[in-house]
């Protein structure tokens, strides 16, 4: 249990909560308030840095509010590091590619809103303590969701990509509460706090256990991990571009740091029951992400199975759960979203999709190209990035338990799979020349926050501890 | 009446919804299954609290209660995704008119 | 004075270099100087050197250079040994290697400058490497020379490189002296894992405490090298083919100096050899078998040179007889009188060559006795030496190989002495159908046949004396007691029993006889019938097997040289298709899984709501089974 | 502090000739940064051999147990002075090549590969190595595939992945090593002390997740099919950095990180690895005979040479040891010296078919005689550099006591010997002598940069052939302390 212990009950640092609910609300009102595209980006940037300064302050111990929540939500470094890697990663989203939502349709305002309703959600996850307000974060994250998926009305793709999302997602919540309700009946204390969920007493009793594997399957959907995951796919196609971006970043690491907190503080004693599960789901997710993704034609499509592989590769921190796991999980949320963002980025200034619309970028854009190299060099984990070490960590863990050498050999090789469709990629652009098709000139700004981008995952991947620092100071107590 | 009932009901319930999941095509009818499984689980949230109740109301007199609390967000949510569902399916009516889910094969592979 | 031995083969070294590189600064007239004059002040060194050796004990001096390889516990100094037995190859080398330069001055004029050079920084190359085989302290030195010579035979066979045919023989010959020399090469390693050293004093020293069976496989080995550079059988083939190269080279690399190097290395161990008489034995029966050969061989070829190939290489298998019969120094005494007499033939028919317009096919001369006056003569002097007819230094040296292999096994003499006539035969088959007769050949060639100049007489003056009298340096025991000066010369190093197995004078006398007679029948025979009538028609019968050499070549084609080809085309297309092939398909199994994989993401909401449940009822099935 | 400098040179550099915009720049510019390295490395060799001036350790990752730690014993010494020497002499050789597009990037990548071999040959870190084992493997996977040949995408996509798969295993079996060591260090100093804490059978699988690497990098056969096809459309130059340097990784790789840290796993697998050698040399030289590209030819003469190394390295005996680590340097050179020659053939007469040349000697007899040295080297001749290492290789394996093959494997290696004469001589012969025809009739001979690279490079192979006892006494230490370390009897 965290070392905060006490005041940790009471205490609480939700100022992350509050703020991205106050500010969702705020953002719908700005809609009938102003109709300037330019204002309400602006306001919602604003919303962005104070949320992450709000975030920040609570890590340094100051608060807006003090309230009692009856050890409901649960505030540690890792949360909250999560948290604010979840909030830069908006920022810097919503600062290169805000212009494209504004053509995703008219309603701008909204979709701000729902994205900090989003990250309310995200806020939750990232730190609750009982099973309640981890269904509430995930239900908050998803329904909005669900809306900006098919906020592209006229687009039947869209459309056809939100009903399918909306179904499964809405089936495996109910798989999540069934679980849900089976540790409830099994837990000794009748409570849904996580820390009180694991029964010390030697059987393991089967209510448990399927409670478990219901939880380990609905949180393996949310993060689409194989054999789970056929809505990514279709919803990160479908959905447009800028919110598949948020979709594949933002929500997909923080799910998951609630993931491994659910796993690590509810049933990290009994881990040997369970870990044969995540092992399978995930030699599954990495076979099938990788393979599935050699064959794309579409780079935005390929980029939706790499997100699952990578999932892949972040499971086998569940599978170690170890202190080096949870600092890779912070160190791969962040090194795999800055990257994503980053190509999302480029992608949208792409008129085609396909691997052709790349050929002979590097004639075209010199420095697009470059970065965006980076960043694939960063996902398919090349060393001088940031990636390198987020796999490395992943792989660290795993191997300093000593068991499931296998899956870590079975890792790397589908990591040498992956290289061949990132690849694709740079080869398009640069060793193939285009048919002159020309983008818009990318702003200044854009250009600066994508090479800021690249700077700090080389930085991550020279000096990774500069993000992990504080983190390990206190991961290691535990 | 021991709890077992209660968990084979529910789960009956439950594998019912997910059947009919598995086998419906129209779009809202799939929903309702969804909210069939929704509410097993409020069953079984029931039963079990009144479960715990009697098995820890001796130390703890509000044992049991925050399933029931549960209940209700259950319901909540259940309710705000019924009207986000409904909204998608009418979009999505409105562009093919049609709510049968095998028509939706543009994304695939 | 021995402590400057570095010089010896430093100088021609130095020449190298000059006669190298400034190649296209140099006149001929400078090359020339340079190129024989290093010779010539190596030559005087070796002589002065060889005067302070000669004396009665001098021991043999090691002069250390420099540290070459030091390993562990094994060290290899850059060393040198200067000893009878070196200083006498010195000598031959120098001296005959001083007269064949001389010699090419005048030969080689036609060539241009730089190619002029070019031809001397070989030369003078060839010489170094030598120097420095014979010279060497220790096995890898002697190795370095070794391969060193068969470099510069690679270079001056292909000196004229334009001629593609030249190239392939240039190219035989290093290959097949690279099968030898991976023998010896691995001999080394035998001696370095053995006695943990390569110098001759120390294994000679250790080796009397080895087993047999060790020592046999060094001594095997070092005579594989020995047959590949001295053309012995089976890599005899390299030879003949190796007259392709300008003829003073045939005379200086491929009759007298080179090819008597694997006689000096087994000389040289000759300790090694005392120690394992089935090596003996087998070197005495190839030496025996391949002097046979080739002597058939020589009887029907009509290329002048080929002749003398062919008897170069019957004589090296006669001195290979010596050794393995123990008569080391009559096979180092073979060596050194061959080296005078097998050098004027070839510069003689070098002569005739340069005379007849490059023209090398005895049919086409003839008669060309009253032209060429001094070549007819030192030519004729010469082939009575190599016939063995006394008192001319080939009937010594032979004999005295032929004596001792009759003390090892009459039949030993027997096959040399038959050998010995057939000798006499082809060398007075060669002179008779050259000098004798009538001109054969066209007649601007007849109009144009000249003497040839001095630079190219003087040599074979000298060597022509030196082939009639070198033969009193051995005269046997039995004419003369304790006249073999080059005996009492190589004793310290060869030991006093060198001389092979002692025979009965009475019966010496006899077996001298014998060959004697024999010589006089086979000379006589051949230079009655061929200077009537030479035989220009193509050769019927077992005559066309032996001008086509047993077709020898033929056949190594067959079992060697084609099926390697075929192995190396069969693992081209094994490498490409095969090993290739697996790793590509590595590669073509993903994509193509991969386009089957994506087929399940079918787009159907039912499908997927199917595979999920189907995920989670094998999940809960693990669950149960991990159970039980 | 010099290892630190001759990695950052070439780093900081080749980062900067990113933006010299101007072909010309760039070239002389690369050449002065490969010429200071060179004069540093050369510096490095007059300093005795325990001067704090030749390591450099400084924290990098304290959690993960690594540290920024390099540092120069015989081994790094011989391998940095090779990439020291060969960038400028390659610079120089292919002066005149001109690159498509934007040319200043190939100098600054070409550069950035320096970098990364310096890296590699002076980690002493298995962390730090791995990172710069993938570092020079970066820019040369975009040297070829920009400016190869015209398959070349495909090819350097092969090599790249194939190297890569290699490197993640190496990976993986660096991370068990590491998470066995007590202190958690990935430093050389615990490493070589696991060689009595991982047990033997660990040992024996662990070994191969490191020697594929490895293999794949030398390349030993049957891992070697990306070779020819790589160096036969890549440009020149990448191919000379290739060949003459990058291959010494996977050799580099086995005796400093493999051999010595899991001894018993190397000696259990000796014989197999051994076996592999050898046919891999015969297989090589009898392929090499048959190549009509001169580039694929020298390719695979290049598997028979490495495969003699490796063959030493699993000997485990002195002069084996010693060997491998001169003949690494000495192959370096004597390839280079091919690789410049075959440009020069190539520059001038626009092709590498053997079979369209002929009657080079008359044209370009300097060249001629400068390459009959080169090739003569190639097939270790007596006072040339190769005889020494190959000599040493030979006794090594001959007198090795870890196999009891031994015998077997010199003789049947030693075939490799007259074969490598076939084919060395068949092309000297088929591209130099005989006739011109309409393809080589114009050639001239070389100019002034390649006569001094040249001449430099037939210097050393001489000097090293006649006195290679610099080179040894620079390698003995070494080799000693690894041979100990690789005393399999634990």
């Amino acid at each position: 249990m965290p070392n905060q212990g006490d005041d940790a009950g009471n205490i609480i640092y939700m100022n992350a909560i509050l703020l991205s609910a106050i500010w969702g609300i705020i953002m719908m009102f700005s809609g009938i308030v102003t109709s300037s595209k330019t204002v309400i980006r602006n306001t919602a940037i604003i919303g962005l840095a104070l949320l992450l300064i709000g975030n920040y302050a609570d890590m340094m111990g100051y608060h807006l509010a003090k309230i009692e929540v009856h050890k409901m939500l649960y505030f540690d470094t890792f949360g909250l590091l999560g948290n604010s890697i979840a909030f830069a990663s908006t920022l810097l989203l919503v600062l290169l590619s805000g212009r494209d939502m504004e053509k995703v349709g008219p309603n701008l305002a909204e979709y701000f809103a729902l994205i900090f309703f989003v990250l309310c959600g995200v806020s939750l996850v990232t730190t609750f303590n009982s099973l309640l307000m981890l269904f509430l974060g995930i239900e908050i994250i998803s329904i909005p969701l669900y809306i900006l998926t098919g906020s592209d009305k006229k687009n039947l793709k869209s459309n056809e990509a939100a009903l399918k999302y909306f179904l499964l997602g809405s089936f495996s919540t109910g798989l999540m509460l069934l679980g849900i309700a089976f540790l409830y009946g099994a837990s000794p204390f009748g409570s849904f706090a996580v820390d009180e969920l694991w029964t010390p007493k030697p059987a393991v009793s089967p209510l448990l256990l399927s409670g478990i594997l219901l939880l380990l399957i609905s949180m393996s959907f949310k993060v689409s991990a194989a054999p789970f995951h056929f809505w990514t796919p279709d919803v990160y196609d479908g959905a447009p571009t800028v919110f598949t971006s948020f979709m594949a970043t933002i929500v997909k690491v923080s799910i998951f740091i609630g993931f491994i907190r659910l796993f690590d503080e509810g049933f990290g004693q009994g881990a040997a029951q369970w870990q044969i599960f995540v092992a399978i789901i995930t030699a599954a997710t990495l076979f099938i992400g990788n393979i599935t993704a050699v064959f794309q034609q579409s780079v935005k499509r390929m980029l939706a199975y790499s997100s699952i592989a990578q999932a892949g590769f972040m499971l086998l921190g569940l599978l170690s759960l170890t202190g080096i796991a949870k600092q890779g999980i912070i160190l791969y949320a962040a090194a795999y979203s800055l990257a994503t963002i980053g190509i999302f980025a480029i992608l949208l200034r792409m008129k085609d999709y396909t691997f052709e619309g790349f050929n002979g970028l590097a004639k075209r854009q010199p420095l697009l190209a470059a970065t965006c190299t980076i960043f694939l060099l960063s996902l398919a984990g090349i060393p001088l990035t940031g990636g390198f070490f987020a796999k490395y960590y992943m792989l660290m863990s795993v191997v300093s338990t000593g068991k499931y050498i296998w899956l870590v050999i079975f890792a790397v090789l589908c990591a040498a799979v992956s290289v061949y469709y990132y690849f694709r990629v740079i080869q398009a652009m640069y060793f193939k020349d285009g048919d002159g098709g020309t983008e818009a000139e990318p702003s200044a700004g854009f250009k600066g926050l994508l090479v800021l981008l690249a700077v700090l995952i080389v930085v991550l991947g020279v000096f990774p501890q500069a993000l992990l620092h504080q983190l390990t100071s206190m991961i290691y107590t535990w | 009446m021991p709890i077992n009932y209660y968990i084979f009901l529910a789960v009956t319930l439950f594998c019912i919804g997910v059947a009919g999941v598995l086998t419906r095509r129209n779009a809202i009818i799939i929903f309702m299954c969804v909210e069939l499984m929704l509410n097993a689980v409020n069953l079984l949230l029931v039963a079990f609290s009144k479960m715990q109740f009697h098995a820890l109301g001796a130390t703890r007199p509000q044992a049991g209660i925050d399933a029931q609390i549960f209940v209700f967000f259950i319901m909540v949510v259940a309710a705000a995704e019924v009207s986000v569902g409904l909204a998608v399916i009418v979009m999505m009516y409105r562009n093919t008119h049609s709510i049968d889910v095998n028509f939706l094969n543009r994304l695939k592979h | 004075m021995t402590q400057l031995v570095w010089l010896i083969p430093v100088l021609p070294l130095v020449g190298f270099l000059l006669t190298g590189l400034f190649r296209n600064y140099l006149s001929k007239t400078l090359t020339s100087v340079i190129g024989c004059g290093t010779i010539l002040v190596a030559f005087v060194l070796s002589v002065l050197i060889f005067g302070e050796v000669r004396q009665e004990g001098a021991q043999p001096v090691t002069v250390t250079l420099f540290d070459f390889i030091s390993v562990g516990k094994l060290s290899i100094p850059f060393a040198f040994l200067v000893d009878q037995l070196s200083v006498l190859f010195l000598l031959i080398i120098t001296g005959v290697g001083f007269l064949i330069h001389l010699y090419s001055t005048s030969y080689m004029h036609e060539e241009d400058g730089p190619q002029f050079a070019r031809y001397f920084a070989y030369l003078n190359l060839f010489v170094f490497s030598m120097l420095l085989l014979v010279l060497g302290s220790n096995f890898v030195i002697l190795f370095i020379g070794w391969e060193g010579v068969g470099l510069c035979s690679y270079l001056l066979i292909g000196y004229w490189f334009k001629n593609l045919d030249f190239g392939n023989a240039a190219k035989k010959a290093f290959i097949m002296n690279r099968i030898g020399d991976l023998g010896f090469l691995i001999a080394i390693f035998l001696m370095i894992n053995k006695f943990g050293s390569v110098d001759f004093s120390e294994v000679f020293s250790k080796a009397p405490g080895t087993t047999v069976g060790y020592l046999t496989a060094i001594t095997m080995l070092l005579f594989v090298g020995a047959t590949g550079k001295s053309a012995q059988i089976p890599l005899y083939t390299w030879l003949p083919d190796a007259m392709a190269g300008p003829t003073p080279v045939s005379a200086l690399i491929h009759a007298a100096t080179m090819v008597t190097a694997g006689i000096y290395m087994i000389a040289r161990s000759h300790v090694l050899y005392d120690l394992t008489p089935a090596t003996q034995t087998v070197v005495a029966v190839i030496g025996l078998a391949t002097a046979l050969l080739a002597a058939s061989i020589a009887l029907k070829q009509n290329d002048i040179k080929k002749v003398l190939a062919y008897s170069t290489v019957s004589q090296l298998g006669y001195m290979f007889l010596g050794l393995g019969v123990g008569a080391y120094t009559g096979a180092v005494f073979h060596v050194m009188t061959h080296a005078f007499f097998k050098a004027l033939l070839f510069l003689g028919a070098g002569s005739v060559i340069h005379a007849m317009g490059g023209e090398q096919d005895m049919r086409k001369m003839g008669g060309l006795g009253k032209k060429l006056k001094i070549t007819n003569i030192t030519f004729l002097l010469g082939c009575i030496a190599i016939a063995g007819i006394p008192p001319f230094s080939g009937f010594f040296s032979k004999d005295e190989i032929l004596s001792a292999a009759y003390g090892k096994s009459p039949v030993y003499y027997a096959v040399g002495v038959f050998t010995a006539l057939l000798t006499a035969f082809y060398m007075f088959r060669l002179y008779a159908s050259t000098f004798l007769g009538t001109f054969r050949g066209t007649h601007d060639q007849e109009h144009h046949l000249h003497e040839s100049p001095p630079a190219m007489t003087i040599p074979l003056i000298v060597l022509a004396i030196l082939a009639v009298f070198a033969g009193f340096l051995g005269i046997p025991e039995v004419v003369a007691p304790n006249a073999h000066i080059l005996g009492h010369y190589l004793a310290p190093v060869l030991g006093e029993g060198a001389s092979g197995p002692e025979v009965a004078h009475g019966t010496e006398w006899g077996l001298m006889g014998v060959s004697v007679v024999l010589a006089f029948i086979g000379s006589i025979w051949a230079w009655v019938r061929f200077s009537r009538k030479p035989e220009l028609g193509e050769p019927t019968g077992f005559g066309k097997v032996l001008a086509n050499k047993w077709y020898v070549d033929e056949f190594y084609n067959a079992i060697i040289v084609r099926p390697l080809d075929m192995l190396a085309q069969f693992l081209v297309f094994f490498d490409k298709n095969v090993i290739d092939g697996i790793v590509n398909g590595v590669g073509r199994l993903v994509q193509y899984g991969s386009r089957q994989l994506r087929l399940i993401q079918s787009g159907q909401v039912g499908g997927y709501v199917l595979l999920m449940v189907v995920g989670i009822i094998v999940l809960f099935l693990v669950e149960l089974f991990i159970k039980k | 502090m010099i290892p630190v400098l001759l990695i950052l040179i070439p780093l900081v550099t080749g980062l900067a000739g990113f933006f010299l915009k101007n072909a010309g720049t760039a070239r002389g510019w690369s050449l002065l940064s490969s010429l200071v390295t060179l004069v540093i490395s050369l510096w490095g060799l007059t300093l005795a051999k325990d001067s704090p001036l030749l390591h450099a350790d400084v924290a990098w990752l304290p959690d993960l147990g690594s540290r920024f730690s390099v540092g120069m014993d015989g081994l790094s010494t011989i391998l940095s002075l090779l990439t020291a020497v060969s960038f400028p002499l390659i610079f120089v050789a292919t002066w005149r090549d001109s690159y498509r597009g934007k040319s200043w990037n190939f100098y600054a990548l070409m550069l950035l590969s320096q970098a990364g071999l310096m890296g590699v040959f002076l980690a002493t870190d298995a962390l730090l190595f791995y990172f710069f084992w993938e570092l020079a493997l970066i820019p040369v996977y975009f040297l070829c595939s920009q400016w190869g040949g015209e398959r070349r995408i495909a090819v350097t996509f092969k090599f790249f992945i194939y190297t890569f798969v290699g490197s993640l295993l190496m990976l993986v079996g660096l991370l068990l090593i590491y998470s066995k060591t007590p202190d958690h260090s990935f430093s050389m100093k615990s490493f070589y002390a696991m060689r009595s804490v991982i047990s033997s059978k660990d040992q024996v699988w662990l070994f191969w997740l490191l020697f594929t690497a490895f293999a794949i990098k030398m390349p030993i056969w049957p891992l070697h099919t990306w070779q020819p096809d790589t160096y036969e459309q890549s440009p020149n130059a990448t191919t000379m950095v290739l060949s003459a340097v990058m291959v010494k990784m996977g050799l580099f790789g086995v005796i400093r990180w493999l051999a010595p840290v899991l001894p018993v796993g190397t000696w259990a697998w000796g014989d197999t690895v051994s076996g592999a050698c050898i046919i891999g040399m015969i297989y090589a030289s009898l392929v090499a005979i048959k190549q009509d590209d001169l580039k694929r030819l020298i390719a695979y003469s290049s598997i028979a040479h490495v495969g003699l190394m490796c063959l030493a390295i699993f000997a485990t005996t002195e002069s084996g040891m010693q060997g491998v680590m001169i003949q690494m340097f000495n192959h370096g050179i004597n390839i280079l010296g091919m690789w410049i020659v075959v440009d020069l053939i190539e520059r001038q007469t626009g092709t590498r078919k053997i079979s369209q040349l002929g009657g080079l000697a008359q044209k370009a007899p300097v060249l001629a005689i400068l390459l009959v040295v080169v090739a003569l080297a190639n097939v270790a001749l007596p006072l040339t550099n190769a005889f020494i290492g190959e000599f040493l290789l030979f006794s090594g394996v001959f007198t090795s006591t870890a196999t009891q093959f031994s015998v077997v494997f010199t003789v049947v290696a030693g075939l490799s010997i007259i074969l490598s004469a076939v084919y060395t001589l068949n092309m000297i012969q088929r591209v130099f002598y005989g006739n011109t025809n309409t393809l080589t009739a114009q050639v001239t001979d070389i100019k002034f940069n390649e006569k001094v690279v040249l001449v430099a490079i037939v210097g050393l192979i001489l000097f090293v052939g006649v006195y290679p006892k610099p080179m040894l006494d620079l390698t003995k230490e070494t080799a000693e302390f690894i041979l100990s370390k690789m005393n399999y009897k634990l």
